[in-house]
């Protein structure tokens, strides 16, 4: 297949130490892991991630050192394990600028990027600590004088996406829930998507306009079958419950987390994803 | 037999749910998943439920883990985002939003935000999600609260990570109203006192002149709730 | 079937004079025309149009009279028959007042009522004479200091949307072309949808998350079969040129209209919609 | 064989889009879609097509009257909605946008909106549409009218619709391009004078050192033109 599609290593090369990336998915949902692990084998530093709500990825690009800063509105492995083991020792040790959002700002600060506008202003908001914390300013409705909360432009340099299926030219399909990753797409500088399948050219089409992120967003589409994994792919496997407990089971301590990293993550062969622990 | 707390809270939670309402959860939201599931399944069988994962009145027939797992939107009706469920919200039209806080202060504002200082923490909790923007535009926010000590209820929170439209918080001990801005204990647990309740609470409650006894669930609740949620997923939060 | 299903009287009845309401689809395609004809059985007045793109469905509202104000981006006939002669009519006669928007600030204003703001501001658009005409105001963002067009919060009393199918909940599919008609039933207070075919209530989830509307936003439920006619159904029926060129021609003078309106609109026979002229 | 006006606008147009870039256009437009398809069957393969309908990339089998027709979005391989394509040009990230205006001045600003006042018009026509966002935001705007006379180019608009990055202007009798904010003829249809087109048009035009003459239609895009618009929808505008 020729167009767009390139290797892992080859794409994520192209995303600069210091570059803020967006990456898709949800929690442990979709995910993108396998580009997520190439940062992190690539020695990438200085990133800074955006995501409403992440998991074992931002979590992982903390712990490694990948990521200085984190524009998050949730880190956590919900209430399957709780805090985010190597997220909150960055943040708590100072190596981590924690800019916190709420979700709906996250989404707000992309949608100023969307629609070419420095900043949106947000219904609500007023009392919480986060308006002081992150230095947000407010306008005043021209008409009735109202007071906002202005959310600033959300501008990824990368948005990393992992999709079902892609063609060569970057036309891209996402079967069941979108997440944030179509706003991810349009506000973002350059867009990669990870795609379980690499269909031919006209397959989306023939099928019936069956892309969600439109070919002429993206700059690279990658190979990467089980691409999610240890996150779930809707409709094609679950999370891997057992490869996150031992996850954080490991990063208790340092130690044991770096040696998890090497067995797991950083050996290229662990690219695949999904052998059984 | 003695309910375990997690039952008397989804329970409690889902009898404050209307027939008809629209209602939402986020992440890490095990409890309000299996209430929203009773209520619909009992006396709300129009309620509307909304998640995370964009999905519109979803009926899972099985539960996991994640509460933003792929299995939350089956049989869903429509498959929209995440953002028309806060523009739904921005625009005072969602009805129900359940959160919780890792710490929660007398007026229901809550903290899921730091432990210490915003930009060097003792703890770095996960943040507040959609906490800051929902708490303070959905018609009402039900906080539900796993652990009910003096860490959880605080005279003054290390910070705001949200607050407005709080109505209710159910806990382990008891469910809370706020009336004028002040949360007051409205039934306590079973075998709950007053004192115990205050005891574990870390700001000064106003005593209700009546303080019934929250109803156990009953049989017909605790058939369903097992039901929903054979594998206990429920029970996470207290592990 | 029960549920939110009604007559189109009926719901056509609870729509109060002095109204805005949004009208779904785009120039010549998937209007609906069932309830705009309804509309001007029912002798409404004072009513408020909204629209990007209207056709006939505004043309027809401004001839009966049944608007003083229409907020639109292009009101014409296209290419097939050029200027919309009873909106001009209405206009150059001083008896609707248009209020001209761009496309987008329509979006951009439907958008503010969805999001529970009073305005949202706009890229681009100084040296339109719009601003002025309009008496749009602007805003500076607050972090820049640059200076931006506050476009205020557009909030439909009722969008009125022509589905292919529905359920008596109101749950409503779209086959193809959204246009503007999701922004619509989200920002408008009521929404009444017509569709081409009532389903049952299990049909829509049955199929795997087929509505486009969900039907909580949906207050009133009509079955209307053809009726977008004259205007095209997307996979159903094209637009029907004859009548349209005949109404055109009819409209050039106000006798030949009105007998046009008496013969094709206030019949309630014409209500099915479609005759071959 | 002297070549229709509507053929040397669409085939001028044609010939102005580049490949691989993203282009638009709105309602009413049946030359554009005419460029746009014979710039794709000719040297632009790999052009982006979008339209009003949110088609991305659609290709048509068969041209409607109507340019928000369903029909324009036959193999798409994605459905958005304007919305989008509004957004995508206010973050400049549209290539191309094709606009018309009933009166256009020397600067191509133009107007769309009333002849007379605004409040009470002379002629009140369609109404910009997209123009005033779009002539503002997208890298870049081509013009057309197929009437080249000094009502359709005036020294004055009666109202600015909009304004912008104008590039280029095709009429029935030149291609004009903005040079330094001001319009002036790059090339004249086979035929036409400048002193006729200074003589059509109402504000003063520039007489550049070479005027060459607009290139004909090759065989292979007259060939090309019937075969993407048998029915001859391009000449409705003339009608």
């Amino acid at each position: 297949m020729s167009g767009k599609v390139i290797a892992l290593a080859d794409a994520v090369a192209r995303i600069d130490d210091g570059a803020t990336i967006a990456l898709s998915g949800n929690t442990f949902h979709r995910s993108p892991t396998a580009a997520v692990h190439e940062l992190v084998r690539q020695g990438k530093r200085g990133l800074r991630v955006v995501k409403t709500a992440g998991a074992y990825d931002v979590d992982l690009l903390a712990g490694a050192g990948s990521i200085d800063r984190a524009a998050v509105g949730y880190v956590g492995f919900e209430a399957l394990f709780g805090l985010a083991p190597n997220y909150r020792r960055a943040a708590e040790e100072g190596r981590l600028v924690v800019e916190e959002h709420a979700c709906y700002t996250v989404i707000t600060g992309l949608r100023a990027a969307i629609q070419g506008v420095p900043f949106l202003p947000v219904a609500g908001m007023f009392g919480s600590d986060l308006i002081p914390a992150r230095e947000w300013k407010t306008v005043f409705d021209p008409y009735s004088g109202e007071e906002l909360v202005a959310i600033p432009r959300l501008a990824p340099d990368w948005a990393i996406i992992h999709v079902h299926r892609a063609d060569p030219e970057g036309n891209a399909q996402i079967r069941g829930s979108v997440f944030e990753d179509l706003l991810m797409a349009n506000a973002a500088e350059r867009v990669m998507v990870t795609a379980e399948e690499v269909v031919p050219p006209e397959a989306l089409r023939a099928e019936g306009a069956q892309a969600t992120v439109p070919g002429f967003l993206v700059d690279a589409v990658v190979h990467a079958p089980r691409g999610a994994w240890p996150c779930s792919c809707e409709g094609l496997y679950p999370v891997d419950d057992a490869y996150l407990s031992a996850y954080v089971e490991a990063s208790k301590d340092e130690a044991a987390y770096r040696e998890f990293l090497q067995a797991y993550v950083l050996q290229p062969a662990a690219l695949a994803g999904g052998e059984p622990l | 037999m003695s309910d375990h707390p997690a039952d008397l809270i989804a329970c409690s939670m889902a009898r404050l749910l209307a027939d008809g309402e629209t209602v939402f959860h986020g992440v890490a939201s095990n409890l309000p998943l299996v209430a929203i599931l009773l209520a619909r399944a009992t006396h709300a069988p129009g309620l509307v439920y909304l998640n995370i994962g964009g999905a519109v009145d979803a009926r899972p027939t099985r539960l996991p883990k994640s509460t933003v797992d792929p299995a939350l939107a089956d049989g869903a009706v429509c498959r929209v985002t995440l953002a028309d469920f806060f523009d739904l919200s921005a625009r005072r039209r969602l009805d129900t939003v359940f959160l919780s806080g890792a710490q929660i202060d007398l007026h229901g504002n809550f903290n899921l935000s730091v432990i210490g200082p915003f930009d060097r923490p003792k703890v770095r909790l996960p943040g507040g999600a959609g906490s800051a923007l929902l708490a303070s535009t959905a018609r009402r926010t039900i906080l539900w609260r796993t652990r009910h000590d003096q860490r959880a209820f605080v005279e003054s929170l290390d910070f705001v990570s949200a607050c407005g439209n709080v109505e209710w918080v159910v806990t382990p001990l008891a469910v809370l109203k706020r009336h004028e801005g002040s949360l007051r204990p409205e039934s306590l647990h079973p075998g709950v006192t007053f004192e115990a309740l205050q005891e574990a609470t870390g700001f000064e409650l106003a005593r209700p002149e009546a303080l019934p006894t929250t109803a156990p669930p009953t049989d017909e609740e605790r058939k369903t709730i097992e039901a929903i949620d054979p594998e206990g997923n429920r029970y996470l939060e207290f592990a």
